[in-house]
């Protein structure tokens, strides 16, 4: 609007500032994507489908030293996981044995499969894409965009139909 | 300090709207620490002169000027008032440009406050400084200490007296670092006197810091007090520059309103006899913003018209809309004898009381709608004329060919220029809107009738119409007229007396034929017969 | 000034609060809630509203009433949540992502250039251009989403394929800001986090105010005409104030919906501007003045009425739809009421300012000719 | 050419697109199976029902008001009187007329309540305007919980107290004014004459009050409230009157629906109705300050054939239910291009 006149190394400053911010503000949305990004990661610990592996009777595993899960032959679990980089031990309850594996997860993928029976065995790859056949859906609501009841854990208020024309 | 060259000078402009001329070949120069008094009747282009000075839009929009415009010798063109500001020119006008919710100081710095920057700065830029408010302050007193007056740097401009604003947009002016040259224009209007006397004060002191001040009053006495140069607009052309010394107020308000043209009286020679007392006004006060009435008392006779003259914002305006009851209004108005109720348009216009308004696109016209409803409007409320009965007397409604038949009667009386009675009053030209508006006066058949600057803003032709208009519905329906105008010929030209306004009361009464500066000397606030204003000049 | 005139000054300058106060701690009682009950409760709604309401201020310094076109941040805020579930971004970074992608900007932008072209009718053009965006806003997430801009998780989409679904569970970022840093104090808990976001939010209105944009926003916001002639850039500062009001808007929404723990993708916003409004005005702010304590006052009184009237009308009438009706009704009406309260006011200080003017001849103030400069008779 | 600029200027883009629009949407109906007369008819049948309210705006219009964004008033009273006039077991032509003139005290009522309101916040009316009726509103939700009505058709059953949300109105006066003199050609064709007749007749009156000496009185306050001032008019009677006709006709408007739509809707049903009156009339082409019979009538014609319209043959088009937003998106739409334009009062 006005006419400012600024200083050219005052100029020239503040582009490289105004540059790093923007670099800042990208390097941002990729760091919350990256550190935010969540998984469900399975914890399998079944006979392979192709023999190639038999089920551990008896494991603890615990993800980013959180606490373990007990696992018996046949047993799956799940652990929510956020971020692409995890450390998981493996614990053999019959001898103590404590087998630490470092995984990376791809992120264009929401839920993973870890084979238990894979990793003590030192298979790659021991973590895989977990594709659901059939998504179950919540049921009891389809077509959108009515005026009526909405969430339920809202505030009541919220729920009295607003005045759109 | 004469001795470099002039700071400003004004050299041969001259300037027109639409082929109206409004400058003439102005020239003068103002040097530093000079103060320029510049008078002139309303019209005589002052204001246009200012704005040339300032650059402001109106200007080019209106095809530009002639002539230049140099600061210290270099030749200057301003497209915007910002430009104008930064060369240097500082200029406190008649209205207070101020913010009501802020301090003196905030005031005082407005837009150029000091500041700190801030880490933001190289962010979002300069906007994001965090306030220096102390050197805000130190500036601020600084300025009121250069000024020489009292001012309280933390008071709201909302609850200082008036005085006290001014010399609030005066400090803000010259705490511009670059402000040589200050226009006050009419400065003084709004003071009282010991108010203007601190201000006067405050100008000298400026002066002899060396700014060049141009100092705009309708106070000659102030002008003679304070100037060391007069100079005199009439009529677009700088009739006298010359230095104050010497010079009378007496002359400079005979310089004001001298006419080379001798004034036609329309009634010349005619012997004129008027009827009893019609409207008696005692002590009226009239709260109309910008013209505020404060003490008038006069009388009409029936068949008379009665002019009233003065500068603008003295008050003239403020009589006939206070007693038509458009603006707050008090005191004791008489009609044939009877009190009329003030602040009821209804009532006014039911005893016989017409009016037309000097603001005509504001109160005199509907724009949107046709010439028919413009004209017949006001019958049809206060009288219920043009009305028509239908549908067994179940309804009235609004008779359009009487209406159109009565619009036609007028458009041709009146001379209107238009393409039909259904035409939009917007789209008429300006004196055509005028015809308009008397003849919606004229329509309701006023015994007594208000005219307020008929001829504002319309140019020569539509004037003598208009007025020769209102003489002849005089003299052909012995409807009593009160006329005000800025004007004096057209009020010397048509009227019977002619009272002159200032400050809000009457200064003095005058037969037409008076001699001018009688009439300058009354504007001026120095009347000559009867004015209780000082005569210290 | 007597003491008369400055105590019907007081009361007509706190009616709001005052009536609000009163009403409140009449049903108190009759609610048979407890009071820890209804403290966990206040604590709770403060972390949850206050950013929002804050979120209005700004362009009340500027001038330009009562921001109804905040529904337009709080529409950008959603379609952060969106996308960040979308991803399946989740915890603190979900909510910063959301709040990184700055839809709001835009939205600001438009909602500051539609005011300027409406200056003296901001707040209904603002509501209106609130339902007018709603209108964008359904196109573009209902049947744009996952048919125009591709959508990566199939959860979220309506079973035709395209159009997100009527209500977005929002578990992966659910209260992770409140839980972030929760506090326990006795028998309450305290979401410290989300207190700390407040309040860096206010101490930047706070410093805001004291920056040249703050008191080129208070100028524009005074007297536009007498800010422009000055130099200030008026259209540019009502731009931005609106578009910083409009992002904490959507940061506002995002903080409340992630305490909400799920978004009902079509209806959250609807009356965003609503809460905001009738809390601020409960507060005791005016449409032309507001502070950081009539913001938390106004939270706090109204969402106590809120959570207390249900129960009041259940227990007094035998009918939990007459408390909730009586709440709408009351934040409607005190919207209603403060608007009027404000417009006569703002006309019979007018009058008043010139009431100094009149009185009989002799008298003269020489003030008079000064009205011509700000008189608004009309 | 010059005047098809001026007709185009003055008429405005938002408006022409949404007739090109609507004509569009006729000619493409029979490529989607959807039956014009089917269609016509319904818009008809709407165009009836919202007549009313459309010609409400005009008067505030008029006057210089405003929008009438408080609408909700007038369509309060008319509830109360229909709610009373079925306690009170009128039947058919009384049950109508009783229904509309049990209303217009409590119109006349509000409407002069609110004029006064109105006259002391001069320049926001419409937001307050807006709030004041969601406020009523809400008040009457209260009200119709706790007022003791009593017809077994009217209030909740396993209560026993306290109105319906819909309240039935067959037997009371449905249709009555539909099906007089209606004219039925085939299956799914039917011209609702007394409605229309109904509609139009109010419309008259308008017409002729807009020409009686206080109706030129209230468009001159509109146009110029100096200019009437001066000339002897109070403007705040002149607005009050206006507000007090305008609430009447709300009041009429949402009895002449409920005896179409069938049903007396109760609790927020009306909070949303204002806004689609006021989107109908500025396309009907009125502006914030001024509004003439034509728009009405064009306005109520255009934004009822849009609401009938795009449901069926855009929803059958495109295959999904889309219509909705786009009524949402013109409707708002039209009002921010009204609330937007520089207002024409040439100063």
């Amino acid at each position: 609007m006005s006419t400012e006149i600024i200083d050219p190394k005052v100029a020239t400053r503040r582009l490289f500032v105004r540059s790093g911010l923007v670099a800042v503000y990208f390097l941002l949305l990729v760091v919350t994507f990256l550190l935010g990004k969540g998984y469900t990661l399975l914890i399998d610990n079944k006979d392979a489908a192709d023999g190639s592996v038999v089920a551990i009777d008896g494991v603890l595993v615990s993800v980013d030293g959180a606490e373990a899960l007990e696992l018996y032959s046949g047993d799956r679990d799940a652990t929510q996981l956020k971020g692409q980089r995890h450390r998981v031990i493996v614990e053999l309850i019959s001898d103590g044995k404590k087998i630490e594996k470092s995984i990376h997860l791809p992120l264009d993928t929401d839920m993973l499969l870890l084979s238990v029976p894979k990793l003590v065995a030192g298979i790659e790859p021991f973590v895989e894409v977990f594709v659901l056949r059939d998504q179950p859906r919540p049921a009891g609501e389809e077509v959108g965009n009515t005026n009526a009841f909405t969430s339920p854990d809202s505030e009541a208020l919220e729920t009295v139909e607003p005045p759109v024309p | 300090m004469g001795q470099q060259g002039p700071l400003l000078s004004i050299d041969h402009i001259s300037k027109e709207f639409y082929g109206n001329v409004v400058l003439n070949d102005v020239s003068f120069e103002l040097k530093a620490g000079e103060i320029l008094g510049l008078v002139g009747e309303n019209g005589a282009g002052k204001t246009t002169l200012m704005h040339i000075l300032f650059g402001m839009p109106v200007i080019a929009d209106t095809g530009g000027f002639k002539g230049r415009i140099c600061i210290d010798g270099q030749e200057v063109s301003f497209s915007s008032p910002f430009d104008a500001l930064d060369a240097g020119i500082g200029m406190v006008h008649q209205e207070f440009s101020l913010i009501p919710g802020f301090t003196t100081t905030e005031n005082i710095v407005l837009n150029r406050e000091s500041m700190k920057p801030s880490i933001l700065n190289d962010v979002f830029g300069d906007r994001m400084s965090i306030l220096d408010r102390q050197d805000m302050k130190k500036r601020a007193e600084a300025a009121i200490e250069k000024l020489g007056v009292k001012l309280d740097p933390d008071m709201l401009v909302s609850e200082m007296p008036v005085g006290h604003k001014q010399f609030t947009e005066i400090a803000r002016e010259i705490t511009r670092s670059k402000t040589r040259i200050l226009v006050l224009d009419e400065p003084t209007a709004v003071l009282a006197e010991s108010e203007a006397e601190v201000l006067l004060k405050a100008l000298r002191k400026l002066a002899s810091l060396g700014i060049a001040i141009i100092f705009i009053s309708h106070r000659l006495h102030e002008v003679t007090e304070v100037a060391d140069r007069v100079v005199v607009l009439r009529d677009g052309i700088a009739i006298k520059d010359t230095p104050v010394a010497g010079v009378s107020v007496r002359d400079i308000a005979s310089w004001m309103v001298g006419r080379s043209v001798a004034t036609e009286r329309v009634s010349e020679g005619e012997a004129r006899e008027f009827g009893p007392e019609i409207l008696s006004v005692e002590h009226l006060w009239v709260d109309m913003p910008g013209e505020t009435v404060r003490d008038v008392s006069f009388s009409v006779r029936k068949g008379e018209i009665l002019g009233f003259g003065g500068l603008a914002g003295q008050g003239k305006l403020g009589i006939p809309n206070g007693i038509m009851g458009l603006f707050q209004a008090g005191g004791v108005v008489r009609l044939h004898g009877k009190d009329v109720p003030l602040n009821e348009p209804r009532t006014a216009l039911e005893i016989g009381m017409a009016f037309v308004s000097e603001d005509r696109r504001g109160v005199g016209l509907l724009l949107d709608e046709s010439l028919k409803w413009n004209i017949a409007f006001t019958a049809m409320q206060i009288q219920g004329k043009y009305l028509k009965t239908i549908l067994g007397g179940l309804f009235r409604i609004r008779d359009e060919a009487e209406m159109r038949k009565l619009t036609e009667e007028y458009i041709a009386m009146l001379d209107v220029k238009c393409t039909s009675p259904s035409q939009k009053a917007k789209e008429l030209s300006g004196g055509n809107q005028q015809k308009i508006c008397l003849a919606k006066a004229f329509a309701v058949k006023p015994d007594l009738l208000f005219v307020s600057e008929p001829t504002r803003g319309i140019d020569v032709g539509a004037k003598k119409l208009v007025l020769d208009t209102i003489h002849r519905y005089n003299r052909d329906y012995g409807t009593t007229i009160v006329m005000v105008s800025s004007e004096l010929e057209e009020l010397r030209s048509i009227c019977d007396r002619i009272a002159i306004v200032d400050e809000g009361k009457i200064a003095g009464i005058l037969p037409p034929t008076a001699e001018l500066p009688e009439f300058g000397l009354l504007m001026s606030g120095l009347g000559a017969n009867g004015s209780q204003e000082d005569l210290s000049a | 000034m007597s003491g008369t005139k400055s105590l019907g000054r007081f009361l007509t300058e706190y009616a709001v609060v005052i009536i609000f106060l009163l009403i409140t701690v009449a049903a108190i009682p009759s609610s048979g809630l407890s009071i820890q009950y209804i403290v966990q409760e206040m604590i709770t709604r403060l972390g949850r509203n206050t950013f929002l309401v804050l979120a209005l201020l700004l362009p009340i310094y500027a001038g330009m009433g009562l921001n109804f076109g905040m529904t337009l941040g709080a529409m950008s805020g959603q379609i952060g949540l969106i996308l960040a579930i979308n991803f399946n971004i989740g915890g603190v970074e979900g909510l910063a992502f959301a709040a990184l992608l700055g839809t709001a900007v835009f939205m600001g932008w438009i909602c500051g250039v539609v005011l300027n072209k409406a200056k003296g009718r901001e707040m209904v053009t603002g509501y209106m251009l609130a339902f007018f965006i709603n209108g964008i806003y359904q196109l573009i997430v209902l049947y744009m989403m996952g048919f125009v801009f591709p959508i990566r998780s199939s959860a979220i989409l309506l079973s035709r394929g395209y159009g997100i679904r009527n209500t977005l569970n929002l578990e992966i970022v659910r209260q992770s800001l409140d839980n972030f840093l929760m506090l326990r104090l006795g028998e309450y808990t305290v979401p410290v986090a989300t207190f700390l976001v407040i309040a860096v939010l206010c101490v930047f209105v706070v410093w805001f105010k004291k920056t040249k944009l703050g008191q080129d926003m208070r100028a524009v916001g005074h007297d536009m005409s007498v800010a422009d002639s000055a130099g200030v850039p008026v259209d540019r500062t009502r731009i931005i104030a609106i578009i910083i009001s409009t992002v904490l808007a959507s940061y506002g929404q995002i903080i409340f919906l992630q305490n909400m723990g799920n978004m009902a993708t079509y209806n959250a916003h609807d009356q965003t501007s609503f809460f905001a409004v009738a809390a601020i005005l409960v507060g005791g702010a005016s449409v032309k003045k507001a502070t950081i304590p009539n913001v938390l006052i106004g939270v706090i009184l109204l969402h106590v009425l809120f959570v207390v009237t249900p129960r009041a009308g259940q227990n007094l009438f035998g009918s939990a739809m007459i408390g909730e009706y009586f709440r709408q009704f009351i934040g409607y009406g005190v919207i209603a009421f403060s608007l009027v309260l404000y417009a006569w006011r703002a006309r019979k200080d007018a009058a008043w300012s010139r009431e100094g003017l009149r009185g009989s001849s002799s008298g003269a103030v020489p003030a008079a000719a000064a009205a011509g400069g700000e008189g608004s008779a009309k | 050419m010059r005047s098809a600029k001026q007709f185009v200027t003055d008429f405005g883009w938002p408006r022409i697109i949404i007739f090109i629009f609507l004509v569009l949407l006729f000619v493409a109906a029979p490529f989607f199976r959807v039956r014009i007369d089917a269609s016509i008819s319904d818009v008809l049948n709407r165009f009836g029902q919202n007549g009313l309210f459309v010609l409400a705006m005009v008067p505030m219009i008029q006057a210089g008001c405003g929008l009438n964004f408080g609408l909700s008033l007038g369509i309060i009273a008319g509830l109360i009187g229909s709610t009373l006039s079925v306690q009170f077991g009128l039947l058919g032509v009384f049950g109508f007329f009783g229904a509309v003139g049990l209303s217009v005290p409590f119109a006349v009522f509000f409407g002069w309540l609110y004029g006064l309101l109105l006259n002391k916040v001069k320049g926001e009316e419409m937001t307050i305007a807006m709030y004041v009726g969601f406020a009523s509103v809400m008040f009457m939700c209260i009200m119709w919980l706790i007022l003791p009505f009593n017809g077994p058709t009217m209030i909740w059953g396993y209560a026993g107290k306290g109105l319906r949300t819909t309240i039935t109105i067959e037997g009371f006066y449905r249709h009555f004014l539909n099906d007089f003199l209606a004219v039925r050609i085939g299956d799914s064709f039917v011209f609702p004459t007394g409605m229309l007749l109904f509609v139009g007749f109010c419309a008259f009156l308008m017409w002729l009050f807009l020409r009686t000496k206080t109706g030129t009185a209230m468009t001159a306050v509109g146009s110029n409230p100096d200019y009437a001032r001066a000339s002897g008019i109070s403007a705040d009677k002149m607005r009050t009157i206006s507000v007090i006709i305008s609430t009447v006709l709300g009041a009429a408007g949402i009895i002449v629906y409920q005896q179409s739509y069938g049903f007396i809707q109760l609790y927020t049903a009306p909070l949303a109705m204002p806004f689609a009156a006021v989107a109908a009339i500025l396309i009907g082409g009125a502006s914030v300050n001024k509004a003439s019979m034509v728009n009405v009538l064009v306005g109520a014609f255009l934004f009822q054939g849009l609401l009938t319209m795009t449901p069926s043959v855009i929803n059958s088009a495109l295959q999904t239910d889309i219509s909705e937003v786009v009524r949402i998106i013109v409707s708002n739409g039209i009002i921010i291009y009204a609330l937007t334009r520089k207002t024409k009062v040439t100063k």
